[in-house]
């Protein structure tokens, strides 16, 4: 499809002067654009630049704050539509995938009810035939087993499997309008292209229009049509995609465009000691059968043994539902296990009292997946990332303390000076994704924990931020020669991060080595098809 | 069954006739007068019956009272609901209704002479001179409701069974001193009487009788008498339960072929066709029931609801009627009772100190109560002016154990009538007493004896009743004494009374036509003071009194009776062993205006329950224009 | 915007404007948003002014005026009664100064009383008032008297002193020990949660009455016994509502987070879990409020409640009950009663609110 | 799950062998057993009436208590009785009462129609309305309409059930304003006569009053919650989530919250539904004349009929075991997240 065919189309939406503001704060000012059928809008910027809230807008969805401006979709005005058309609008003609799949599937439904659910409500779908199209939805994303899993509850999946779920629902409808925040966040380089393909077959079947925001300016320019950059809360710069690339015009895009992630590590001193030891680790999680029977177990890891050297970084890649997120989990002990063994140092952590363990605690650190779920709700950022300080750090005063948490959260990139105000006394739910990963980043960090695990610390990141995180990542493993296991999917960082390289398929760790050499030169045929994928991006 | 049982009674009766005065009288009816007494168809107390031989009917009823229509009634008292039809065993509760329309006895007393008794299923009888005995002769023509004529072995049975092992314990204690029974012949029956005292002829004139079948088992064997439940109970009385609605409803029926309908003691009596019994759970509800015509008679307990809500546009209208029924019955003492066992109370001035603080004027301000001033309330056996001679010759022998007041005039509460000012009065009178009596005043307000003990005392009250002396409280703060209130469970209450653990309590003592000695041994005895549980309360112990309850306990006539009594109440009242409190002589009741009510009402009766007198209303009341309702 | 150097960060010069800004403590903005909820912060202000003003009820209502001059000599009696014969009367212990012999007293020139605004307290009775009892509104009584004759003003004044402090300290012993007992079940789960459910079961199926009318026996009644006795079963409802409530939260991410931190389990329960799982426990406040305050009086037949001379509104309903012919005692109580209620919903709405952090 | 339900299952013995246990040796202690209060009423009974002043005269010499004594089996030392009794309820034999001339079985059968009546009705329509009207509240939440049904579901509940008992009897069913609905008893007298349709009418014009009273106090606790509940959840992702799928709004709060906000609601259900039968309701029933097992229960204990006391508190312990096991299993269903194994370290 050419770009001139879908220039001569008339816009699908159409944004006018939007600007949302909380309380006097605007965090989106006076942005315009427009999408037309068959068009891929990408936006893109900086995180907290307010990316999400201006896709929330549109579905109307944005509480708590007072938007301004004209949106139009399809010829209708959607700020003067009532609930009910509106109602009419969402799920059926404009479909959205939310940024952190992670907390924004009902705990409660199975992943299938959630997809059946729209169908029955805008095509009147049987409930029969809901779930079987629930299930070709979710075999289309490439979740293996769907037969299985549209029966699972959110919990019971992994990262990347909740996050085709919830695009399996946003598309389910075949929507006029896709809004996509970060969909692939989540997702292996594999699966990435499996679903921008899914997503290419639809508009070219319907006509869909797509607003696509991401951190990934590599699938931008390779997926898109136009894109739109934002800079706090400003559009600060908007065209066809290629030429935007090719010659940005604002500084900002520039810097976007200039920076892609360098390797920031420092060879590991060969004599350093080792400080994680995994043996023969599997973890096990308990199938429901029925009343009377009993499932065999799922294993979602099987015998992982790794090593891991003071000042080392161990990379962790693998096709999502592979068994990352709980091979990390189990190393931490945060995860029962079903055999094999783990040891800090010395110490085995996996058979550990609790006191025992309670004191390692301080040694090792986790930055969690889904960064939203692991924020206290009700407790502000500054409590947060302080509470791990006060109770390691007992001889440091309340003062010294604030100051650390200050400095971290601004090395993260969270203070004043980049924008964000009141950052300690704000409450998870009042940032951005991204600014939320960069919270749990700097509750683990500010310990300098000499074990920390990553799981995907900057899937929600832009490019800038991103290198920020990882220099920082890499200084304080200098300084303190602390230890990191990194799980991601983005290869990118992974081969900029780590030393040492694990490749996980199913449970199995099926490759492990030095990360060049890993990179360049794959043994096993799914490294060589994962890292293929990742070229062609 | 009936012979073995015969031959079973032959020996228990043989030695009593051995030993008795006349020696082995044949059993044959008219052999018994030989005995030395004589038939007779009443006996009384004290001198002749009111009703002679041949009376027709008694003067509190109208013989030709128009029978029919439909009486209906509520629970009168306690019991909310019923399980059960036999009222003489101890689990569970039957309806009162069965009681008093159901079971007759040997002989009923009337309404309006006291203590008197006439034959009624026995038509003539005879008391042994030395009242070792007495013996019934049937009336041949009564029948049970099933058409069963009664015998003398029904009679003995019904005596049997209700000094069983299976009967109430209380029945049994109470025909204790009744036995053994023997049958004469068909129709004729004695009753030995152990302790040869009139309260026991009486006792046993008043059995009921039921038939040997009430309890049959389809085996044909008796059941135990507590087994016998459900069985609707085989009597001679005018109804017989129709319709049953276990523990909620219960409907009499007259019986059209009750056998005493001519009965001198019957004629104009059970008027109504049928008689409806509503268990009511809440005494408000059944009252707002009543004024809805649920039922057809409300006997109101308490006085401040009957001045406040017996009145409204049905009272107005006449078409609910709201009366005082004056009785003549007698009124025993209800009094805020002190434990003199208590080292606090056992000094008389003390008592009397804290009497003049009650100011019962106060609480009765609106005059609808009257005060207690004597054990014999509402009757002729309360003491009057100064001691007459025979009262005297009770009391001097104990002159110098006795208060000087008991040779005074008769005792009367302090009263505060002109108000403020009397109050203040009696007041300062109780705080000479108390100075009087050691007490003095110490800087808190309290009042103190020689050892420094307070005078602090505890007014017990069980239920959920209280508040009911803060006006005395307060007084008796004035003079520095304390006097608290502490409310316990029901349960409690009576365990702490058992041990005599109290202070205060307000007790009532029952009422009556003729006093009677047996009765207050129990609460005014010196031995009685020393049990655990009996009913001397007050911890009294006076040979003055002991001497005149054993002559009261054989007393021949009326006057000595009197004599007694007065000679007793001067004694109780005067040494301030209570604080006198309150009677109601009349019966309160509003009523629906459909009833035909006799010209003359009798002295002693109840409302709507059978006690020691009969329910008058309900018995002898008729409906008053039948036609008109049917309309 | 400058990309800061990588650790440059740590320098006191670039640190100052991080730390500028508005700075308001997580406290202060609970308390912003408890404003917020004008309904409850209004409600807070009244329901602390009744609370204030019917604990200094002596000086509001009482028979003792405060100030009174006889003879030349002041007198203050609500602070200090003094005996009657130092007011030319006969007996040495505390005047009653509804006597009309006292008020004769005043009458005589150069003496005079100040009484207090509502000239009754909860126990006195116009002794020689020929009113019968209860009396209606009128000109003595503002709100008519009690069936003891007795001002309803004071006695209401000081019931509700009575009931709402037993209340509020029978609140908050039984919330604490209900959050407690739920929260240790609910977060740890497992054996101690199976073995306490039992002994919850065991302890709530044993007849509560028959242990009271046991205490009852032994011991005297007040208010401190009734306060412990009835703490003693007061808590059982609710922990099962924080039970239920700790079961599902302590699944969530956060939690992990926070074990991942090493924070003890108590931290996580009192920091983490329990500010998320306080629903059920603001809800039941007022409810429990006002349960406290009827189970004052419920015991009374036992011999357990307090004295019937303690004034309290149970009392005060259930005189009501007895007299229903007499609206001035149910009405003003039970009036009294809703409006403490209300008051309590109201500041607990509010309370959620300040809790509820998505309500900036 | 079966497991756990085994366990469980097999936990009820200890549970209620110690309250029974405990109920047993409590009853040992209780001043004033069944025999003195068996006393303490024939006096009463004899008197009439409701005075409540103690009535002088002596009525209880040593031999009578001993006979009553043992007529009740108390002649036996206590751990005799104790076993006895264990075996009578292993049996499930409930014992006979001491005041009623009826085994327990019997008693709480005889009982159960009034209270199935009052309990079940009282249960549903207070929940009925309590779950859709805190949802409105919910929605609502600080609007007029919010404020306003606060204060009608509290006054309601503020009114203590007697007093409108008591006001409803006498507005409409007593003798001074309007008869419109009858004063006792669930049933009229001649019901065994009516044709059905008028048989469920009379009932039903039995019920209204009574169920009333019940109700106007059992929805505040229940709506609040709902209400706060739900205001909880409503302000969590998935709900945005949703919300943007097009759902309604009664199908995002009926179908999606609902579920999540349950929770506390489930947790109130064994109680309320044990409640229902059982407990809550002895002065309405005094007030309508109504044999239920609230009145039971309550004058059992008040009356000291420990037969009644321990086959009831076994039966509804047993009950409310069972009923409590359903909601932890209801959890679980509720919520797959919820386990009842112990956390981890
Ligand atoms: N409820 C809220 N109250 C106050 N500020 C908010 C709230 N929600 C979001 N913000 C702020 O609005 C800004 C824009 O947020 P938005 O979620 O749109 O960012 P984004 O561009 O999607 O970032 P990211 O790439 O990190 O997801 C952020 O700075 C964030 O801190
Ligand atoms: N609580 C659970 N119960 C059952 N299965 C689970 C549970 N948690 C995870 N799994 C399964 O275990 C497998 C591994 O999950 P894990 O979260 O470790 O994947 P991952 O490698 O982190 O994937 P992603 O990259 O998508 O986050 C998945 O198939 C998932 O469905
Ligand atoms: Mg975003
Ligand atoms: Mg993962």
């Amino acid at each position: 499809m050419s770009m001139d065919d879908v220039k001569a189309t008339p816009a699908l939406l159409d944004v006018q002067h939007l600007t949302v503001r909380f309380g006097d704060h605007a965090v989106v000012n006076d942005v315009s654009f427009q999408v037309r059928p068959r068009e891929k809008f990408a936006l893109v910027g900086e995180s907290g630049s307010g990316k999400s809230i201006t896709a929330l807008s549109v579905l109307r969805l944005v509480d708590g704050a007072q938007t301004r401006g004209a949106i139009r979709f399809g010829g209708e005005d959607l700020v003067a539509l009532s609930e009910r058309r509106m109602r009419a609008l969402r799920g059926r003609d404009i479909g959205m995938i939310f940024q952190e799949p992670m907390t924004a599937l009902n705990p409660l439904y199975s992943v299938g009810n959630q997809i059946a659910e729209v169908l029955e409500l805008h095509e009147a779908l049987r409930p029969n035939a809901a779930r079987a199209r629930a299930i070709e939805l979710l075999e289309r994303t490439g979740i293996p087993e769907p037969q299985r899993r549209v029966d699972a509850f959110p919990h019971e999946l992994s990262g990347g499997q909740r996050q085709r779920a919830m695009i399996a629902m946003a598309l389910a409808c075949k929507p006029k309008l896709l809004i996509a925040d970060e969909p692939t966040t989540a997702l292996d380089v594999t699966i990435q292209a499996q679903i921008l393909a899914l997503l290419d077959e639809l508009q070219a079947e319907m006509g869909m229009a797509l607003l696509f925001i991401t951190h990934d300016l590599n699938l931008v320019r390779r997926f898109t049509h136009r894109v739109g950059v934002m800079e706090r809360g400003r559009l600060v710069e908007s065209g066809d995609t290629a030429a935007v690339f090719a010659d940005p015009q604002h500084a900002y895009t520039r810097k976007l465009l200039g920076s892609r992630p360098r390797r920031v590590v420092m060879p590991v001193p060969p004599d350093a000691p080792a400080l994680l030891q995994a043996q023969d680790v599997r973890v096990h999680f308990a199938r429901k059968g029925s009343w009377f029977r009993k499932l065999p177990p799922f294993e979602a890891v099987k015998a992982a043994t790794l090593e891991l050297r003071r000042g080392e970084t161990l990379g962790i890649v693998g096709e999502s539902g592979s068994g990352k997120t709980t091979l990390g989990m189990a190393l931490l002990a945060l995860q029962p296990i079903a055999g094999g063994q783990v040891r800090l140092g010395e110490r085995r952590i996996d058979d550990a009292g609790r006191d025992q363990l309670r004191a390692m605690r301080r040694r090792m650190q986790v930055v969690f997946q889904d960064p939203f779920g692991s924020l206290s709700p009700r407790m502000t950022v500054g409590q947060i990332v302080d509470e791990g300080l006060a109770l390691h750090q007992p001889q440091l005063s309340r003062g010294q303390r604030e100051e650390r948490v200050l400095k971290m959260l601004d090395e993260v990139g969270l203070s004043e000076r980049h924008g964000v105000a009141d950052v300690l006394q704000r409450y998870p739910h009042e940032f951005s994704g991204g600014q939320r990963q960069r919270i749990a980043i700097a509750r683990a960090v500010v310990l300098e924990p000499e074990l920390l695990v990553l799981d995907e610390p900057t899937s929600a990141l832009d490019v800038s931020v991103q290198q920020q995180v990882l220099s920082l990542l890499a200084q304080l493993q200098q300084r303190y020669g602390m230890s990191y296991v990194f799980i991601s999917h983005d290869l990118a960082v992974v081969r900029a991060m780590s030393h040492r390289v694990v490749v996980m398929r199913q449970g199995e760790m099926v490759e492990q080595g030095e990360a060049e050499s890993l990179f360049s030169a794959p043994r096993q045929p799914y490294t060589q098809e994962l890292l293929a994928a990742a070229r062609l991006a | 069954a009936m012979a073995s049982s015969r031959a079973a009674a032959a020996p228990a009766s043989s030695p009593s006739n051995a030993q008795g005065a006349n020696g082995a009288a044949p059993p044959d009816a008219e052999g018994a007068a030989a005995e030395g007494g004589r038939w007779v168809h009443a006996l009384a107390t004290f001198g002749e019956p009111k009703y002679p031989e041949n009376f027709t009917s008694f003067e509190y009823v109208r013989p030709d009272a128009p029978k029919g229509g439909v009486l209906k009634l509520r629970n009168p008292d306690r019991r909310t609901s019923f399980d059960k039809f036999n009222p003489f065993t101890v689990r569970g509760n039957a309806p009162a209704g069965v009681s008093i329309y159901m079971f007759e006895s040997l002989c009923t007393g009337a309404d309006d002479e006291p203590q008197t008794m006439y034959g009624l299923l026995a038509e003539r009888f005879i008391v042994a001179p030395d009242k070792s005995s007495i013996t019934f002769r049937l009336d041949p023509r009564a029948r049970f409701w099933n058409g069963d004529p009664v015998t003398a072995e029904d009679v003995k049975f019904s005596f049997e069974r209700l000094t069983s092992k299976q009967a109430s314990p209380a029945l049994v204690q109470t025909y204790a001193p009744a036995g053994p029974v023997t049958v004469l012949d068909e129709r004729t029956v004695r009753f030995g009487i152990k302790d040869r005292s009139l309260d026991t002829v009486f006792l046993v004139g008043g059995l009921p009788v039921f038939s040997r079948k009430w309890g049959l088992g389809a085996d044909g064997k008796v059941k135990p008498f507590d087994q016998v439940v459900g069985e609707y109970p085989i009597t001679t009385g005018a109804y017989v339960i129709d319709r049953v609605d276990m523990g909620r409803r219960i409907e009499f029926k007259r019986n059209p072929d009750y056998w005493a309908k001519e009965h001198p003691t019957r004629r104009g009596w059970f008027n109504f066709d049928r008689v409806v019994y509503r268990m009511y759970k809440d005494g408000s509800v059944a009252f707002e029931a009543f004024k809805t015509g649920e039922y057809d008679i409300h006997k109101e307990y308490s006085s401040r609801a009957w001045a406040r809500q017996h009145k409204g546009p049905k009272w107005d209208d006449g078409r609910i009627v709201k009366n005082d029924f004056e009785t003549a019955t007698g009124q025993g003492l209800q009094s805020h009772q002190f434990n003199t066992r208590r080292e606090l109370l056992s000094d008389r001035r003390v008592r009397e100190a804290i009497a003049l603080a009650y100011d019962f004027e106060r609480i009765n301000r609106f005059g609808l109560l009257k005060r207690a001033y004597s054990v014999f309330n509402n009757s002729e056996f309360a003491a009057e002016g100064l001691p007459s001679a025979g009262e005297l010759k009770l009391l001097e022998p104990y002159r110098k154990a006795l208060p000087p007041e008991v040779f005074g005039p008769a005792f009367r509460p302090p009263s505060t009538a002109g108000g403020a000012a009397d109050l203040r009065r009696n007041l300062l009178k109780a705080r000479a007493l108390l100075e009087d009596a050691g007490w003095k005043l110490d800087g808190d307000g309290l009042l103190r004896n020689a050892q420094g003990r307070a005078l602090e005392l505890e007014y017990l009250n069980p239920g959920e009743t209280g508040g009911r002396i803060s006006d005395w409280q307060k007084n008796c703060e004035k003079l520095g004494i304390t006097l608290k209130e502490r409310n316990v469970d029901f349960a409690l209450y009576r365990n702490r009374l058992e041990n005599y653990d109290f202070d205060v309590i307000t007790i009532v003592e029952g009422k009556f036509t003729l006093p009677n000695a047996a009765g207050y041994i129990t609460s005014y005895g010196s031995q009685a003071a020393d049990e655990k549980g009996n009913g001397n309360f007050r911890g009294i112990k006076s040979p003055a009194l002991d001497h005149i309850l054993a002559v009261m306990s054989k007393v021949q006539t009326l006057a000595e009776l009197r004599d007694c009594c007065r000679a007793m109440d001067r004694i109780v009242m005067w040494n301030h062993w209570q604080v006198p409190d309150v009677y109601v002589s009349a019966e309160r009741a509003s009523y629906w205006n459909r009833f035909g009510i006799p010209a003359k009402q009798p002295l002693y009766f109840g409302i709507d329950t059978a006690g020691e007198n009969s329910a008058w209303p309900v018995m002898c009341w008729w409906i008053k224009d039948r036609n008109k309702e049917q309309a | 915007m400058a990309q800061p150097p990588a650790g440059a960060a740590a320098d006191a010069a670039v640190l100052a404007p991080i730390a500028a800004g508005a700075r308001r403590s997580p406290n202060q903005r609970a308390w912003a948003r408890f404003k917020r909820n004008r309904l409850g912060y209004v409600s807070l202000w009244v329901f602390i002014a009744m609370l204030v003003f019917s604990t200094l009820a002596e000086f509001v209502s009482n028979d003792r005026p405060l100030v009174a001059r006889y003879e030349g000599r002041w007198f203050f009696p609500v602070v200090s009664n003094p005996p009657e014969d130092a007011l030319g009367g006969d007996f040495a212990t505390p005047t009653d100064w509804k006597d009309p012999f006292i008020a004769a007293q005043f009458d005589k020139p150069g003496n005079w009383r100040l009484g207090t605004l509502n000239p009754h307290s909860a126990s006195s009775t116009d002794y020689f008032s020929k009113e019968p009892d209860p009396a209606p509104p009128g000109g003595l009584n503002l709100l008519g008297t009690d069936s003891q004759g007795r001002d309803m003003v004071a006695r209401l004044l000081y019931g509700f002193r009575v009931s709402i402090w037993f209340g509020l300290a029978l609140t908050a012993v039984g919330t604490v020990l209900g959050v407690l007992a739920g929260a240790l079940q609910g977060y740890f789960g497992g054996k101690l949660d199976l073995t306490m459910q039992r002994v919850i079961e065991v302890w709530g199926a044993v007849p509560e009455l028959y242990l009271l009318i046991i205490f009852a026996s032994i011991f005297e009644p007040s208010l401190l016994l009734l306060l412990i006795l009835l703490s003693l079963w007061g808590w059982m409802g609710l922990s099962d509502y924080v039970r239920a409530e700790f079961l599902r939260n302590r699944s969530l991410d956060y939690v992990k987070a926070a074990r991942a931190l090493g924070l003890s389990n108590r931290q996580i329960i009192f920091r983490h879990v329990l500010p998320n799982s306080l629903t059920p426990v603001i809800t039941f406040l007022p409810f429990r409020m006002s349960g406290a305050i009827l189970s004052l009086t419920s015991l009374d037949f036992l011999g357990l409640g307090v004295p019937r001379t303690v004034p309290s509104l149970g009392e005060l309903l259930n005189q009501g009950k007895a007299n229903l012919d007499a609206w001035w005692i149910i009405v003003p109580t039970f009036v009294l009663l809703v409006i403490t209620m209300l008051l309590l919903t109201f500041i607990g709405d509010a309370l959620r609110d300040a809790f509820d952090t998505r309500k900036s | 799950m079966l497991g756990y339900i085994f366990k469980r299952l097999l936990l009820m013995i200890p549970t209620l062998l110690g309250a029974l246990t405990i109920t047993f040796a409590v009853i040992q202690f209780v001043p004033g057993g069944p025999v003195e209060q068996l006393l303490a009423e024939a006096r009463a009974t004899q008197k009439g009436g409701d005075s409540d002043v103690y009535k002088a005269g002596r009525d209880s010499d040593a031999k009578q208590l001993a006979e009553l004594k043992k007529l009740y089996g108390f002649d036996k030392p206590a751990h005799v009785r104790y076993f006895e009794m264990l075996g009578q309820f292993a049996r499930f034999d409930l014992g006979k009462s001491f005041l009623q001339n009826k085994d327990v079985w019997q008693l709480i059968k005889e009982k159960l129609p009034v209270s199935v009546s009052l309990g079940l009705w009282t249960f549903f329509i207070s929940y009925l309305i309590s779950i859709p009207l805190g949802v409105a509240k919910a929605v609502r939440e600080g609007t007029r309409f919010d404020a306003l049904t606060t204060m009608a579901v509290l006054v309601g509940y503020a009114i203590p059930g007697f007093v409108l008992g008591v006001l409803l009897i006498v507005l409409f069913a007593g003798g001074t304003f309007f008869e419109v609905f009858p004063l006792r008893g669930l049933t009229s007298d001649n019901w065994e006569e009516l044709a059905w349709p008028a048989r469920i009418a009379d009932y039903f014009w039995h019920l209204t009053l009574p169920l009333i009273c019940l109700v106007i106090g059992s929805f505040a606790v229940m709506t609040m919650l709902t209400k706060n509940t739900f205001v909880e959840e409503m302000r969590k992702q998935y709900v945005l989530v949703a919300r943007a799928k097009g759902l309604s709004q009664r199908r995002v709060l009926y179908k999606h919250i609902f579920r999540n906000a349950l929770i506390p609601l489930v947790t109130g259900f064994p109680a309320a539904f044990i409640g229902a039968f059982f407990a809550g309701s002895v002065l309405i029933e005094t007030l309508f004349s109504l044999d239920g097992l609230g009145l039971l229960a309550y004058e059992s204990v008040v009356r000291r009929d420990y037969p009644v006391v321990l086959g009831s508190l076994y039966l509804f312990t047993l009950i409310g075991l069972v009923v409590k096991l359903v909601s932890d299993l209801m959890y679980v269903v509720v919520d797959p997240r919820v386990q009842f194994g112990s956390v981890g370290k």
